[in-house]
């Protein structure tokens, strides 16, 4: 793992003496004199993480200020959840987020038992578990695409998406759908893993795995990737906190926080699960890491698809949803997502409808906050991987 | 945690402990307290994040509960201090000195719920929204489905039967005509 | 006629670019656009053929349906086979692809990308969001028949549609424009101010040019 | 031979070239796919997708500079490949060589991109201006090996006529210049690969960053045409790297001769897809820094080996 | 930058040589997966229209629209769903709540169109190429989300229960009550249903929210006998519970009775709060049944002045003469017969009208007459014997046991018929001591009795000789010989099979009583003959309009005597069409 020392933090600070000038500590930027130009990177933008925008101030090639936008794909999540009944509310939650709607799904359903008393079976948290990790490994997948496209080396992407969607294939047989499961409901599972369903996933694991070794010879040994990603967008241990940053951007500034380890839910207590953090804190350590977590996620997937019962219920005895009451309480639940700490926090007065049900994306303030801290000082080039680097999932961040 | 919490009860007075779960305490204080139980507990206490900062809208008490979700990465530890302020003038002090990231959820509160935060950076920019001319749409009485009728126009020609009434209709029309029961009402 | 009549006909036909201060206004066009018409029948018949095997989509996710365009441009589903490829800028794309959802945000942005593809162009809209409101019919940023905004050719259900189903709406798409059945841009034209009343009635920060061909 | 015949030998080269370059492009869009493990559009599909940028029925002009950008660059093309002799001893295929048609080629290759600057900027769009600055330095670096490795050719040949060198590598293939000179062989490669913009000098027209550059407010027709000289300038630096370095196509049968062009030039360019499919694209500056140092300094070698040894 | 890092990326050039990943076809070479949720699907046949499926439809998706190769009936409401696909999000709870099972989803996914208008078809109704499809989204076995079991109630052993007449179940408990309650789907089937048509999910809704007070008024709107029903309703209601396709049904009597159970009769007139305002109008009533005090209570509601003519000593009628204590207990059909008294009605015990005259001065001085005489005459089996003093009638061993006379039924006893009164019969009879059996024509499952009547009938170890037809009963000694013949089942399309005797298959049983129990007739000689001769009956019954009109405008008439179902529900249901019909008749 790179470490970067002290000096390199400071060569990499730009000489700021000359231009923007600043004053109580913001930045004076006059557009009309021509030194600056405003630049729009989104929402029409094939460079930006999904819907949403940055709003760049920059001089030739460097970003002196960026701002980012959001909200092109606001639906009014919370809000439209107060009006839906338990049951209804878990076919919506997981729009949250696209590439990775399971965590949602896992949560919400988590936390309405958690409210309503239910103990999920054996089988079903098995399964749960499973589904989470597969979630992860297909979110992963994505990601690693992205970066390397962020970046101009397309093949990447065409074999992680591709391979990816040969483990929407699994979730396909599994679920019943596609990119939204709708698998974990209030009570447990819909249904049981198919037949042969295991032996195919041990396959895939093995097929996945051949596939990264490719990707490890020719992305992360790669010269120009190196130069690159290495010193962009540097997170500090001390920004960790400032900004509330979490899941691997955290850790590869050497924050030693994953919900999986830290507050362990599900199965994972019965799993073999090590921490991987490092230190370094840039954008190519952040890629090193999220590497490393495909690599144990398949790891932990193998160990699942070994220790999960053959036999056994999959959904705890819930009462008629259509009148489903649950008692006054509120709980947070979280889980570890690709991108961190994915939480949500249920609060119920005892009526068929959730008062309120709040989403904490793991990349709310990542790819705001920390985005536009970042983005300062860099070039206008990076910033796709920058954005990237941050794993940036917009849904999440607008609802 | 016990220990945490009595210490905290002796700086200021704690309204309830909840005990969710073995990672999970929801405290409610008192509206004043915020900075000082925040800071405190950020300072002195190691719980260093910020998980989340969300409002509660109970309209029939007139209230919205503030509830800020803190993190020790220390004992594991998930604590949400819950703080009701008034519905009317909605207003808290910032705290985004404490984490800076505290203005984007601030700014989202005001724009979703029209809670002010005077101080906070950028609180008053849109968030998500643009162009809104209605009441705060996280609001509950704000009705959004009327608001969806009334401005979106749904595709027309969908109809549909209540089943009782129906059959009603088709089976017993004039039993059912006849005056519901014999029975005065009043 | 007059020459007075003949003002107030060039006054109509101007658009009032309201949002827009007025340094800014000098900068786009007033001009209404005008429907064009086809050429030559059977060259247009060729150009209809050509238009089709050459469907360039304009590279805007506007909504969970992004994450199936996705795949349905990598390796496993290789739309460039069919002739289909992703287009970074407006002005070179010929079919907008509504992915689900609009949100109010968003939709001012596809009105604005749609207007300033070159015709003639054409729309798939993805998803039940994009044809009664979806699953979030109810919801109070989002629009509900996204062919009050802007003119649809094909429809693809689904929720979200597999890349497929992406693939038969684009074989459809191509049987049309061959069919020479695609007409959205002149559609737009012709019924010009039925589409900006409704888009004016759902975007209230309404700061950008009514025209921007 | 009298002007009418030239020209219309000329014709028929363009025609030719531009039509192997489109088709080149189509091939190398299928070889890429099939790296990222598909099978790519067919290999018609540029011809396609001019034709469908051709029938648009609407185009909108920023102004006269914006129509003249598309036409320079066109104009820069045919300037490139009309000085080029593209089978060495071919009366159809010689186009207009004459003596000194190096130093107008090399030209011509500046005055495309130096025109599309000018049209482009008149676009308004502000990506544009960031493309073309970008382009424009790119383009002036990548020129600097280039430039030393024909003038080590020109002091290695004496001449400054393309047909000149061509038959002065003919007889052996170890007279080939790739033999005779190789450090200016690697030179000019290395700058090949930023003529030809795939990875990693694609910035210019990176999709991620800057959709697609200077061509971002290009539509229609202006589009069509673009491509088409893509089509040609792509076959016309392809032809021009076969006469310096590896030896020209050479033949009395013409179709054989076309044929060992096909052959040398599509493998010319596999050079590029070969490393373009392997690498991400760099930052400006560091493809400028990439330039100047390594092949700038085996450029600098290659006039020093010819001029003194 | 080492060397290794520029060399190392052209290892992608690997996967050139390799065979793409591409599918060659992916229209046609990628069904979805077996369970995928694709495009929906009806069995017509399944659906009975419910509507939950339109309920738990968190898009509004789902319309219930009439469809025309579908009839309205009672267990059918001829609605079928309509699916938007412009707001169906395929997360197929509609699938999963669906309580008959005939919602599935196909594996099918392509569906592409110029036209939205298109996205909203009936599955099932609409052709679409999907309909054949076999594989697609179902509900798993072990997976539910409304729940198919019932809510045990709390009952008597067998051993106690068969040897006194105490009632055996015990109702149910605030928590079962609430917890029974929440498994409604409110799709209000069962109203229809109910000859009463009672708002069953209302007073349900009421139930779970815990409001016995409203429950309370919405009982009493169709029924004013709700504690007896709750107790020996038929609860047809319960057999077109949409729940009782592929599960039990809602124990809609029970909860009923649990409503009843929860107030006294105080507390009922409190909660009611019903206020009479006299008319002037007076209306005679003959029989105190069921029928007779519902339509008393509807008229006394409307201000009418009612009298009744009864013949026993106490009202209820058949409520009361019918059905044994162990299945309604008496203080619980005098709470609801108190409360109709309470409101100013006025009964006439004891008061037979047998002479013309009687029934003249009735007819002639009130403004109309409901006659709801009941059924008291049973049917002969019309075989040698029959006279013995050893056969008696169901009916009449009930009365004797309401009345309290001493009965001696000897160690064996068998009872023919297989309706309710043969199971009350016999299970009356085995309280008193004796070994019973039942005979029957048909096969078990073609009794008309409830399935939980015949099943307790069994636990509590009455034999059951189904197929059986007596042929002959002779005198032996104190007791009887009989001689019966059995039957075989002969089908026919769309009929009830038809038990034919087998030409000598015959055998011999000793018994000390015979009871028969296979039906009962009207007594209906108590009018005069020029009324009498008016009145069209058929089939032994009085024909009556809508309204429980007969042909005699001023005479109405309700209960068994008219309506074919016999049951105590049916009777009010009567009661109350005929208050309506009477007061609409006088306000004409």
């Amino acid at each position: 793992m790179s470490r970067i020392s002290k000096n390199k933090y400071d060569n990499f600070k730009a000489d700021r003496s000359k231009f923007p000038q600043m004053e109580n500590g913001k930045a004076i930027i006059d557009l009309d004199s021509h030194k600056f130009t405003k630049l729009w990177q989104g929402p029409q933008h094939p460079g930006v993480t999904g819907n949403m925008a940055v709003e760049l101030t920059i001089s030739g090639d460097e970003i002196v200020q960026a701002k980012t936008h959001v909200g092109y794909l606001h639906r009014g999540f919370e809000k439209l959840l107060e009006r839906r009944k338990y049951i209804q509310c878990f076919t919506i939650v997981c729009r949250i987020c696209v590439p990775e709607p399971d965590t949602n799904e896992y949560c919400y359903s988590t936390a309405v038992e958690e409210l309503a008393g239910i103990e999920i079976p054996e089988k079903a948290k098995w399964i749960r578990t499973l589904n989470m990790e597969m979630s992860r490994l297909a979110s992963f997948l994505m990601w690693l695409g992205g970066q390397a496209g962020s970046l101009g080396m397309g093949a990447i992407g065409q074999w992680t998406v591709g391979m990816r969607d040969f483990w929407l294939d699994l979730f396909e047989e599994m679920t019943g759908g596609r990119i939204y499961h709708m698998y974990m409901i209030p009570g447990g599972v819909r249904k049981d893993l198919p037949e042969g369903f295991i032996m195919r996933a041990k396959h895939l694991v093995v097929e996945t795995r051949k596939l990264l070794f490719d990707i490890e010879k020719s992305f992360f040994n790669n010269a120009i990737i190196k130069s690159r990603l290495k010193c962009l967008g540097i997170i500090t241990p001390e920004m960790v906190d400032e900004y509330g940053i979490v899941g691997p951007n955290a850790r590869a500034s050497g924050k030693e926080y994953d919900v999986r380890m830290n507050n362990p839910y599900l199965k994972y207590p019965e799993l073999d699960i090590k921490m991987i953090t490092s230190m370094g804190g840039d954008a190519f350590t952040r890629a090193e890491v999220r590497y490393q977590e495909i690599h144990q996620t398949l790891d932990l997937i193998s160990q699942i698809l070994d220790k999960i019962p053959e036999k056994g219920e999959i959904q705890a005895k819930i009462p008629n949803v259509v009148n489903w009451k649950i008692p006054t309480g509120e709980t947070y639940v979280k889980a570890e997502s690709t991108r961190g700490e994915h939480g949500f926090y249920v609060v119920s007065d005892g009526t068929k409808y959730p008062r309120r049900v709040y989403n904490r994306g793991a990349s709310y303030t990542q790819a705001i906050s920390v985005l536009e801290k970042l983005a300062v000082n860099t070039s206008i080039s990076d910033l796709a991987g920058l954005m990237v680097s941050l794993h940036t999932c917009p849904p999440e961040i607008e609802r | 945690m016990e220990q945490i919490l009595n210490r905290l009860k002796q700086k200021i007075e704690i309204k309830s402990v909840i005990n969710k779960r073995a990672d999970l305490y929801f405290i409610t204080i008192k509206k004043e307290h915020i900075e000082l139980v925040l800071s405190h507990l950020k300072q002195q206490e190691n719980f260093t994040h910020l998980a989340f900062l969300q409002a509660v809208d109970y309209i029939e008490d007139d209230k919205f509960q503030l509830t800020y979700m803190l993190y020790n990465y220390d004992i594991k530890v998930n604590l949400g201090i819950k703080v009701f302020i008034d519905r009317d003038k909605s207003e808290m002090t910032s705290i985004h000195k404490l984490w800076p990231h505290a203005w984007q959820y601030q700014r989202e509160l005001k724009e979703l719920f029209g809670i002010d935060f005077p101080g906070s950076p950028r609180v008053d920019e849109s968030f998500v929204l643009e162009g809104w001319e209605e009441i705060p749409p996280m609001r509950r009485d704000f009705d959004t489905l009327a608001y969806s009728v009334k401005t979106f126009y749904q595709r027309p020609g969908r109809t549909t039967n209540d089943p009782k009434r129906y059959m009603k209709e088709k089976l017993y029309k004039n039993f059912a005509k006849s005056p519901e029961s014999g029975r005065n009402d009043e | 006629m007059n020459k007075k009549d003949i003002n107030n006909i060039e006054k109509e036909m101007k658009l009032a670019n309201e949002g827009l201060s007025e340094k800014e206004r000098t900068l786009f066009s007033d001009a209404r656009p005008t429907p064009v018409k086809p050429l030559n029948k059977y060259l247009e018949k060729f150009l209809n053929w050509a238009r089709a095997e050459s469907l360039w989509i304009l590279a805007f996710g506007t909504g969970c349906g992004a994450i199936e365009l996705r795949p349905l441009m990598t390796s496993r589903f290789d739309m460039f086979r069919y002739g289909i490829a992703p287009r970074p800028t407006p002005r070179q794309a010929s079919v907008f692809v509504i992915g689900g959802y609009a949100s109010i945000k968003t939709i001012k942005r596809i009105v604005r990308s749609y207007e300033q593809m070159q015709g003639p162009k054409f729309v798939i809209a993805l998803g039940s969001c994009t044809i009664n409101g979806g699953m979030y019919y109810d919801s109070y940023y989002t629009i509900n028949r996204i062919d009050h905004y802007i003119p649809v050719d094909i429809y693809v259900a689904g929720c979200m549609p597999r890349p497929e189903a992406l693939i038969a709406g684009f074989n459809k798409l191509k049987m049309q424009i061959k069919a020479g059945k695609c007409d959205g841009m002149n559609k737009y034209a012709e019924n010009f101010d039925w589409y900006k009343e409704n888009q004016k009635r759902v975007i209230k920060d309404w700061n950008m040019p009514d025209y921007n061909w | 031979m009298n002007i009418t015949t030239k020209i219309l030998y000329a014709i028929i080269s363009v025609l030719v070239a531009t039509a192997y370059g489109l088709t080149l492009g189509g091939i190398v869009r299928k070889i890429y796919a099939r790296v990222h493990g598909r099978y790519g559009p067919p290999v018609w599909q540029p011809f396609i997708d001019i034709l469908q940028t051709h029938g648009k029925r609407v185009s909108i002009s920023h102004g006269y500079m914006f129509y003249l950008g598309p036409v320079f660059r066109l104009a820069g093309g045919l300037g490139t490949y009309l000085f080029i002799p593209v089978i060495f001893g071919s009366v159809v295929f010689s186009n207009f060589s004459m003596a000194g048609d190096l130093l107008l080629v090399m030209y011509f290759i500046f005055f495309g991109q130096l025109g599309m600057a000018l049209g482009a900027g008149e676009g308004g769009h502000p990506y544009s201006p960031i493309g073309i600055s970008r382009g424009l330095a790119q383009m002036s670096t990548f020129e600097v090996p280039f430039a030393l490795s024909v003038i080590a050719l020109a002091i290695q040949y004496n001449t400054l006529n393309i047909t000149t060198i061509v038959a002065a590598q003919q007889g052996s293939i170890l007279n080939w210049t790739l033999f005779t000179n190789p450090l200016a062989v690697v030179a000019a490669m290395i700058s090949l690969l930023g003529m030809n913009m795939h990875s990693p000098f694609s910035i210019v027209l990176a999709p991620q960053e800057i959709p697609i550059g200077p061509p971002i407010e290009m539509n229609s027709s202006f589009l069509a045409t673009l491509q088409t000289n893509r089509g040609l300038f792509g076959a016309a630096k392809l032809v021009l790297f076969m006469n310096l370095y590896f030896g020209g196509a050479a033949h009395p049968n013409i179709f054989i001769a076309l044929a060992i062009m096909v052959v040398k030039t599509f493998l010319i360019y596999m050079f590029s897809v070969f490393v373009g499919a392997a690498f991400p694209r760099f930052r400006p500056e560091q493809s400028m820094r990439f330039f100047l140092k390594w092949p700038t300094i085996i450029g600098i070698a290659s006039i020093i080996l010819v001029a003194y040894f | 930058m080492s060397l290794k890092d520029i060399i190392s990326p052209f290892n992608v050039w690997k996967r050139a040589a390799q065979k793409p990943w591409t599918i060659k076809d992916p229209l046609n070479d990628r069904p979805g997966a077996d369970n995928y949720r694709g495009f929906h699907k009806n069995d017509f046949d399944k659906c009975v229209g419910c509507g939950t499926c339109e309920d738990i439809c968190q898009n509004a998706a789902i319309d219930l629209v009439p469809v025309q190769t579908v009839e309205t009936d009672m267990s059918d409401s001829g609605l079928r769903p309509k699916i938007d696909y412009g707001r169906c999000c395929w997360c197929a709870l509609c699938v999963d709540v669906c309580p008959t099972g005939s919602l599935t989803m196909s594996n099918d996914y392509t569906w592409v169109t110029d036209d939205p208008e298109e996205y909203r078809f009936i599955p099932g109704a609409d052709k679409m190429k999907w309909d054949d499809c076999e594989k697609g989204y179902k509900r798993a076995e072990n997976f539910q989300l409304i729940d198919f079991d019932r809510i045990k109630m709390n009952e008597l052993g067998v051993e106690e229960r068969s040897s006194s007449f105490i009632e055996m179940v015990k109702g149910y408990s605030k928590e079962q009550a609430i917890e029974e309650a929440e498994r409604c789907l409110e799709c209000g089937i069962c109203v229809a249903r109910c000859p009463a048509h009672m708002d069953i999910p209302e007073y349900i809704k009421a139930i779970r929210e815990d409001d016995i007070e409203l429950a309370v008024q919405i009982l009493y709107k169709t029924n004013p006998f709700s504690a007896s029903c709750g107790r020996i309703c038929t609860h047809h209601c319960e057999d077109v519970c949409s729940l009782a396709h592929n599960g039990e049904p809602i124990a809609i009597r029970w909860l009923k009775r649990y409503i009843l159970d929860q107030v006294s009769p105080e507390e009922i007139s409190k909660i009611l709060k019903d206020i009479i305002q006299t008319n002037n109008k007076k209306i005679a009533i003959i029989g105190a049944g069921p029928g007779g005090l519902s339509a008393a209570y509807y008229l006394r509601l409307l201000g009418y002045e009612i009298e009744i003519f009864e013949s026993n000593e106490k009202g209820g009628g058949m409520l009361r003469y019918g059905i044994p204590e162990y299945r309604l207990p008496y203080d619980q059909l005098d709470k609801d017969i108190d409360y109709i008294v309470s409101l100013g009605v006025k009964i006439n015990y004891n008061t037979k009208i047998s002479e013309e005259a009687k029934f003249n001065e009735i007819y002639n001085s009130h403004d109309a007459l409901f006659i709801s005489p009941g059924l008291w005459n049973s049917i002969p089996v019309n075989i040698t014997g029959e006279e013995l003093p050893n056969v008696i009638s169901g009916i009449d061993l009930l009365n004797k046991v309401t009345n309290k006379e001493e009965i001696d039924l000897g160690s064996k006893v068998a009872v023919i018929g297989g309706g309710n009164s043969a199971m009350d019969a016999a299970r009356t009879a085995k309280r008193l001591g004796a070994d019973v059996e039942i005979y029957y024509r048909r096969r078990i499952e073609d009794m008309p009795a409830d399935v939980e009547e015949i099943e307790e009938a069994q636990d509590e170890n009455v034999k059951f000789f189904p197929q059986t037809t007596p042929l002959e009963i002779k005198k032996d000694g104190s007791g009887l010989k009989f001689i019966w013949g059995n039957n075989k089942m002969i089908y026919e399309e769309g009929k009830r099979p038809k038990p034919v005797l087998i030409k000598g298959e015959t055998f011999e049983t000793n018994l000390d009583t015979f009871i028969i129990a296979i039906g009962q007739n009207a007594d209906l000689s108590f009018l005069p003959t020029e009324i009498r001769d008016n009145i069209e009956t058929k089939w032994g019954k009085v024909v009556v309009n809508e309204l429980g009109q007969t042909s005699v405008e001023k005479v109405f008439s309700g209960g068994d005597a008219s309506n074919s179902k016999a049951d105590a529900v049916s009777a009010i249901a009567d009661g109350h069409k005929a208050a309506v019909g009477i007061d609409r008749y006088l306000n004409k």
